[in-house]
């Protein structure tokens, strides 16, 4: 049947007729037997004017309407709500351009603008007339989350959530929660100790009713959108029920196995039996069966003999676990800069050359008394390591080592008064709430700020005193002096770890590795695919309250998606005709979205097609435009419409 | 043993030992300077394969879609075709048996016919590298390489990619750095010049789709030339409908050509079709540093980008 | 019978042009050779083997707009008849005998093509024979030869110095009559063309038996045979489009804005679209069908409605197959099929 | 420079992406910026949209000039659309001047919503370059007009 199109030409109280003869206009739009009706009128956004129309579509069974007039992107929403009013869809009705885009551009020539209107009143009748009914699609929301990644940012995001009433997961492939926070002597700028401020936090995540703790879990596969996320979760077994140990080392005590402990970065020794950390949530010891003498079969087994409360059993296995999510925060954080790749600096090869965690660890270990090491009297922080440096692929400033190099300077020099305390630094970056107040408050306590990069650290293989030069670029003078240790402020790369969420989810990254948001300004916790956010390192480097800040913020953003208990999507988006593709899967890979997916089913014989996912396409086209078969084509601003309109010219 | 016989001795274990359905080669047609593929399910019949510099056909579109287990036999183009093939899943990897031939380069049957002046040559005999040709009233001696086709001249793959069973020795690659000579020479000439160069070349085709339906990448299920919502292109022999086929051809096989060749030497008229496909593959390799078929799992140059793609021609 | 020396033979071409429109074979390329309307007698090349495309295109063009029409109604039909009576020269005895073929499909008793005929109304044909026979040649096979001098108005053979000419119709009589530096024949000349006519015959070897053809067709229609034959077919429209004798068409509709016009163009059995139903049915689903289609219509749907089979043997198809498929190998392997393979 | 037909003036399509540059061309006319009026916009949700065959059956229809505009790289509204249009025309581009389309035809622009008198630059240049090269005749198909076709 042949559509019935409606034609209105807006003078726009001259706005347009001032330029354009409208009159003229609807003149040249004759004669084309589906265009049932043109009219012009003073105001067509007016109450009159849309009355017009309104009254026009029911005694005229008007199916389609053209609106020449302003920018579709100024009164198209008014004429969709019209046409909503009038029981058709919003979809059906196309709006030229001629005031924007004609009449205030071409003033006084009114000839050219003239003809210019009509072409484009052409254009839009003539995609009006293959334009289809859409209607928009709603898909129901629970209220279920999945956090990936217990650090601060996990935490923060969990307990948001949990106690905003929604069902979340956290998974943490460690034995515990806490991330890098937890390894953090003090804070800055406050140098608030961190286990004290984090500790609590931890503990709140098993304590809350809504939060389903899941540590020594990683996620093995992610699948579905929106509302539908089919979580797939590997558990490894720690050997040690949570519930019944009571920390009493007993176990470890007996343990024959000596290992580097982690926690410490390696510089002090664990058994294979041990606490994750001192703060650990959940509180309880772990069995590493890696470094445990055998398990299967059994070589040695002191350690559940010694325990007293039976919660060793060494007859568990990873199993799988699946559950359905609908919204998903990823917080898989940061790995620190492996400083080998910084062979000058002589990292893992001098003996007194420490990166930043370490001195976190050898800090937190002399802040209570027990130090490991005596660091020596003269001492070096180098900056920007693994940052700001093409050499090692890291363009990137990593945004916390100018702040933690001053607090470990002064929480070293306050331990050690009076030794000869160095920042070697590119730029000192203070930007922080407190943070210039901070760095002055170094400098006054003695610290000295060097602008210069080091070239490179030369052990003295003797005395194993460590040779420095740099540049003062301050005062132009090369310094060439021998410190006792060389602290590297190593920055921040992404977690290994993250990639494979990454393609399991579909996300993208930044030139700089880190997870790319939607938008930098606007949407820095959204990612493009729908219902999946960022929280804290993961997106790029950044201290803890900004971290916080973002967790709090991915949390609201997903509730904002979920409160709502039902998620509306546009439709016009991409469609695929499964006759014509031939599953060269291009349309998949082009989409940011990760809106379609190559599938081989049933009901198609087994052959492969891309299948669009109405809920996650946004319509931009970029699929169809790339499919080379014709196979894809967008509802609405279809490949027909399109040409169509360009043989209006 | 002679590669043919290599060739054969491969096939003969396959299909004996039941590993695939069928090998894809060449025979030797009734025509002289000639082969035709052929598909050979018995194992009885391997000595009908062929090997030898008229083995001219890329036999990689004869994989996509098929259901059973084949092997085939895959110079270094007909290898990077098939590799851009699994990379599109068009074919199966573990589907496919690839017997992997070195190649010298392959003849180019109408230039001996133009060096003799179209004579009626009646039979070819390819003895190492000179092919006796005889016809009514002549006889002649011609060296292979005087006679390749054009794209095997700087072909720059000329050894199997991709490979299950590898026939002899690698060949050693030949200097490709001229390879882009012919479209080099027309960048040079004026827009006119190239306009009257193509309008006049492309005038030459009939649209009978040879060039189509020889590429091994050519595979979509119904061509955009067939489609009617819209009908990007007309099906009239109008030379502005014919240009733009030519033109979106091309474009298709941005970043995923191999310059086998199949086309042009499929178009009964001789258009050169190649002239495109070459220019896209320049473009590609200087804009985006892609070649094409190199590896499983690699990216088509259409299907990625780079932040700092080159853009002086935007405004 | 009359012969013409063959440095006059551009006067007499030119001589033709003075009332007709002359097209004659013009090298393409050097190895090329078509059919081109040609200003002057020079431009002729009639040492040529064989013209590249058949000439069934002067008649039945790749496209032909039938009438154009714009929104409202009013349709035009295009000028039928040329412009100026035509004079086809140098045809090889193959292609005027797919003339005669394509006549009985555009000429039927019960439909007349009339944009075909205009054109064939208002055409003379001069027939050469062909001399040299080439390897994919085999029209000796299929009831004529290269000396077959029917379905022509004038046929010419060449005598090495001479052309022979020889009117065959009252139209290739009368034009003839006119022409500039003709001589009577010679009793030697005409010897020499038989001689000539034996020697061309010897150079075909190709041979096809087309005998049981038709009915051995009719039996296997689903016979696995099909497989085998089409399996390295590409599915291009090559063998179609180069056949003297296909003439499928497709109509259809070019508009923009508000006028149309539509249009006749080649198709060809060989494609997928031929048979493709809007509902996206494809009755002739793979290549296997459409090869089978193609045969059948040859050879035997062509022969039971004709008497005759649609081919001349030019050897176009398989010179042009871009996978050397052989026709005379695919008829040899359906002739061979035993009696028991074939089913009523 | 061809001669050109008297009193004729330039006829060009715009693909421009809704996010960015079609909202330049309305902030352009906000701000009243002057521009030829020789072009006729079509709205595409991005410049990724543009199938190359657009710009094509442009050619073809007989216009004079193409335009395609879209977000600046980093800005598409989604994310990469532009990033990959930018292949493909790079590509098309080279291709069309390649084959004989007078460089001036066809045109590519980033314009961003902010930049109203960016477009109205771009406009006239695009509108100047395509008069400088008169009226299309290559690739165009003029199948309603006896004669010889392009």
């Amino acid at each position: 049947m042949a559509p019935r199109i409606g034609v209105y030409v807006c003078h726009c109280g001259g706005n347009i007729s001032e330029v354009v003869d409208v009159k003229k206009v609807t003149e040249s739009l004759g004669g084309q037997g589906d265009v049932v009706l043109i009219k012009d009128h003073e105001h067509v956004c007016s109450e009159v004017g849309q009355k017009l129309i309104l009254n026009d579509i029911k005694e005229n069974r008007l199916d389609r309407v053209v609106i020449s007039a302003c920018s579709p992107q100024f009164q198209g929403g008014t004429f969709m709500k019209t046409m909503e009013q009038a029981g058709l869809s919003p979809y059906v009705m196309e709006m030229a351009n001629i005031r924007e885009q004609c009449s205030w551009a071409h003033h006084g020539q009114t000839e050219q603008a003239t003809s210019k209107a009509v072409d484009l009143t052409k254009m839009a009748i003539a995609k009006a007339r293959l334009d289809e009914p859409l209607e928009k699609k709603v898909l129901p929301l629970g209220k279920r989350v999945l956090i990936i990644g217990g650090g601060i940012a996990g935490i923060q995001a969990s307990l948001d959530l949990g106690d905003a009433g929604f069902e979340v997961y956290l998974v943490e492939k460690e034995p515990t929660i806490g991330g890098k926070m937890a390894q953090l002597s003090k804070t800055f700028p406050t140098e608030d100790c961190a286990a004290c401020i984090l500790s609590p936090k931890m503990a709140d995540v098993p304590n809350n009713p809504n939060v389903r703790l899941m540590t020594s879990t990683e996620v093995k596969d992610i699948s579905g959108y929106i509302g539908n996320y089919e979580v797939t979760v590997t558990r490894k077994p720690t050997y040690v029920d949570p519930d019944k140990c009571t920390c009493c080392d007993k176990c470890a005590e007996v343990c024959p196995v000596t290992v580097p402990n982690e926690y410490d970065e390696g510089l002090t020794t664990r058994k294979a039996i041990y606490l994750p950390s001192p703060i650990a949530v959940p509180n309880s010891y772990v069995l590493d069966d890696k470094s445990c003498l055998g398990l299967f079969p059994l070589a040695c087994s002191k350690c559940k003999e010694v325990c007293e409360v039976d919660a060793i059993n060494y007859d568990v296995y990873p199993r799988e676990e699946k559950f359905t999510v609908d919204t998903i925060i990823v917080a898989t954080g940061f790995d620190i800069f492996d400083a080998r790749e910084k062979a000058v600096f002589g990292w893992g090869k001098y003996e007194n050359v420490y990166n930043a965690l370490e001195m976190e660890r050898l800090l937190a270990h002399s802040g209570e008394g027990k130090p490991l090491k005596d660091l020596g009297n003269k001492v070096a922080f180098i900056q920007c390591v693994g940052s700001r440096d093409e050499q090692v692929g890291c363009e990137y400033c990593s945004r916390v080592c100018c702040m933690y190099a001053t607090k470990l300077a002064c929480l070293f020099n306050r331990e050690h008064p009076g030794k000869e305390i160095y920042i070697f630094y590119t730029d000192l970056r203070a930007y922080g709430k407190g943070f210039e107040e901070y760095y002055k408050r170094a400098q006054s306590e003695g610290i000295k700020f060097i602008r210069g990069r080091v070239a490179e650290v030369v052990e003295d293989s003797e005395t194993k005193k460590l040779m420095l030069r740099a540049e003062d670029t301050l005062t132009r003078k090369i310094i060439e002096s021998e410190f006792d240790s060389v602290i590297l402020s190593v920055g921040l790369r992404p977690n290994a770890g993250t990639q494979k969420i990454a393609s399991m989810l579909g996300l993208s990254r930044s030139q700089d590795g880190f997870l790319k948001e939607a938008h930098l300004k606007f949407r820095p916790v959204d990612t493009l695919i729908e219902g999946v956010f960022l929280a804290g390192t993961v997106q790029g480097p950044k201290d803890i309250p900004d971290t916080v800040a973002q967790a709090s913020a991915a949390s609201s953003r997903a509730i904002r998606l979920m409160n709502k208990g039902e998620f509306e999507a546009e439709p016009i988006i991409a469609e695929v005709s499964k006759e014509m593709c031939v599953g060269c899967g291009v349309c998949a890979e082009v989409c940011a979205y990760g809106a379609i997916e190559m599938v081989s089913s049933a009901d198609n014989e087994g052959v492969r097609t891309a299948v669009v996912n109405e809920f996650l396409c946004k319509g931009c086209g970029n699929c169809a435009a790339a499919c080379r078969s014709g196979a894809v084509d967008v509802n609405g601003m279809s490949d027909h419409q399109i040409s169509k309109m360009i043989e209006v010219m | 043993m002679d590669l043919q016989a290599q060739v054969r001795q491969a096939a003969r274990k396959l299909l004996d030992d039941k590993q695939v359905d069928v090998v894809i080669g060449y025979e030797a047609a009734d025509e002289p300077l000639r082969t035709t593929p052929c598909f050979i399910r018995d194992s009885q019949e391997v000595d009908r394969l062929v090997w030898n510099p008229f083995c001219e056909h890329n036999l990689a579109g004869y994989l996509q879609g098929r259901q059973d287990k084949a092997a085939v036999v895959a110079k270094g183009c007909d290898s990077r075709a098939i590799v851009v093939l699994i990379n599109e899943s068009q074919v199966q990897r573990d589907n496919i048996t690839v017997i992997g031939v070195p190649c010298g380069g392959i003849v180019e049957r109408k230039k001996i016919y133009r060096h003799l002046q179209g004579a009626d040559i009646r039979e070819a005999v390819l003895e190492g590298d000179v092919i006796t040709v005889k016809g009514p009233g002549f006889s002649a001696e011609l060296k292979v390489e005087d006679f390749l086709a054009e794209c095997c001249k700087f072909c720059s793959h000329r050894n199997p990619v991709l490979f299950d069973i590898k026939i002899g020795e690698d060949v050693p690659e030949v200097d490709s750095k001229e390879q882009y000579h012919e479209v080099a020479r027309l960048e040079g000439s004026s827009s006119e010049e190239r306009w009257e160069f193509f309008k006049k070349e492309l005038s030459k085709c009939v649209r009978c789709y040879a060039c189509r339906e020889a590429c091994p990448l050519c595979y979509c299920k119904q061509c955009f030339t067939d489609q009617s919502l819209p009908a990007w292109v007309g099906k009239t022999d109008d030379i502005s409908d014919t240009m733009a086929f030519h033109i979106m051809r091309a474009y298709h096989t941005t970043g995923r050509c191999v310059d086998c060749g199949n086309c042009e030497r499929a178009c009964p008229n001789d258009v050169q079709i190649r002239l495109l496909t070459k220019k896209i593959e320049k473009d590609v390799k200087e804009l985006f540093g892609s070649e094409a078929g190199l590896e499983i799992g690699e990216k088509t140059s259409m299907m990625v980008y780079k932040e700092n793609d080159p853009q002086d021609f935007i405004k | 019978m009359k012969t013409i020396a063959k440095n006059k033979m551009s006067a007499l071409l030119d001589a033709l042009i003075k009332k007709y429109q002359v097209f004659a074979p013009v090298q393409q390329d050097d190895l090329v050779v078509d059919f081109n309307a040609i200003r002057s007698g020079a431009e002729a090349y009639l040492e040529y083997n064989n013209s590249n495309e058949p000439v069934k295109k002067m008649f039945f063009p790749q496209s032909e707009t039938l009438f154009t029409y714009t929104q409202g109604g009013s349709t035009e039909t295009p000028e039928l008849q040329p412009k100026q009576p035509r004079v086809i020269f140098g045809v090889r005895p193959c292609d005027t005998r797919s003339l005669a073929l394509m006549d009985k499909v555009f000429d039927g008793p019960d439909f007349q093509d009339p944009y075909y005929l205009e054109k064939r109304k208002n055409t003379t044909i001069f027939t050469l024979a062909c001399n040299n026979p080439r390897n994919n040649c085999f029209c000796s096979s299929l009831g004529y030869g290269p000396f077959f001098q029917k379905d022509t108005d004038v046929f010419m053979v060449d005598l090495g110095e001479k052309y022979l000419l020889e009117p065959i119709t009252a139209a290739g009589t009368k034009i003839v009559k006119g022409l500039p530096g003709l001589e009577d024949a010679r009793e030697k000349e005409l010897s020499r063309r038989k001689a000539l006519e034996k020697e061309a015959a010897g150079k075909i070897t190709k041979k096809v038996d087309l005998k049981n053809l038709p009915e051995k067709l009719s039996g296997i229609f689903d016979h696995p045979v099909w497989d085998e034959i089409h399996e390295k077919c590409i599915g291009c429209g090559v063998c179609t489009y180069f056949c003297p004798t296909c003439h499928c068409f497709d109509i259809v509709d070019e508009t923009r804005d508000d006028q149309g016009r539509r249009v006749r163009v080649w198709d060809s059995c060989m494609y997928p679209s031929f048979t493709q139903e809007a509902s996206g049915h494809n009755p002739r689903e793979t290549g296997k069908e459409r090869m089978r289609q193609r045969l059948m219509h040859k050879f035997k749907y062509f022969v039971d409605n004709y008497d005759e089979v649609a081919c001349v043997g030019c050897g176009r198809c398989m010179n042009n197959c871009p996978v050397g498929s052989d026709l005379v190998q695919v008829i040899e392997k359906i002739n061979n099929l035993k009696r028991e393979d074939v089913y009523e | 420079m061809q001669e050109q037909p008297e009193n004729w003036e330039p006829r060009i399509i715009a693909f421009l992406c809704s996010w960015c540059s079609y909202a330049g061309a309305d902030l352009a006319g906000v701000s009243r910026c002057q521009y030829p009026p020789n072009i006729r916009v079509i709205k595409l949700p991005c410049s990724g949209r543009a199938n190359p065959f657009y710009i094509i059956k442009s050619l073809q229809q007989g216009c004079d000039g193409v335009l395609i505009s879209g977000c600046h790289p980093g800005e598409c509204h989604y994310s990469s659309g532009n990033y990959y249009a930018r292949r493909r025309f790079a590509i098309m581009k080279r291709l069309l001047e390649y084959i004989g389309v007078e460089e001036g035809r066809v045109h590519f622009s980033w314009v961003s919503a902010s930049e109203g008198e960016k477009f109205a630059k771009v406009v006239s240049e695009v509108t100047e370059a395509v008069r400088k090269l008169g009226p299309a005749r290559r690739l165009v198909k003029n199948e309603f007009e006896s004669g010889a076709t392009i």
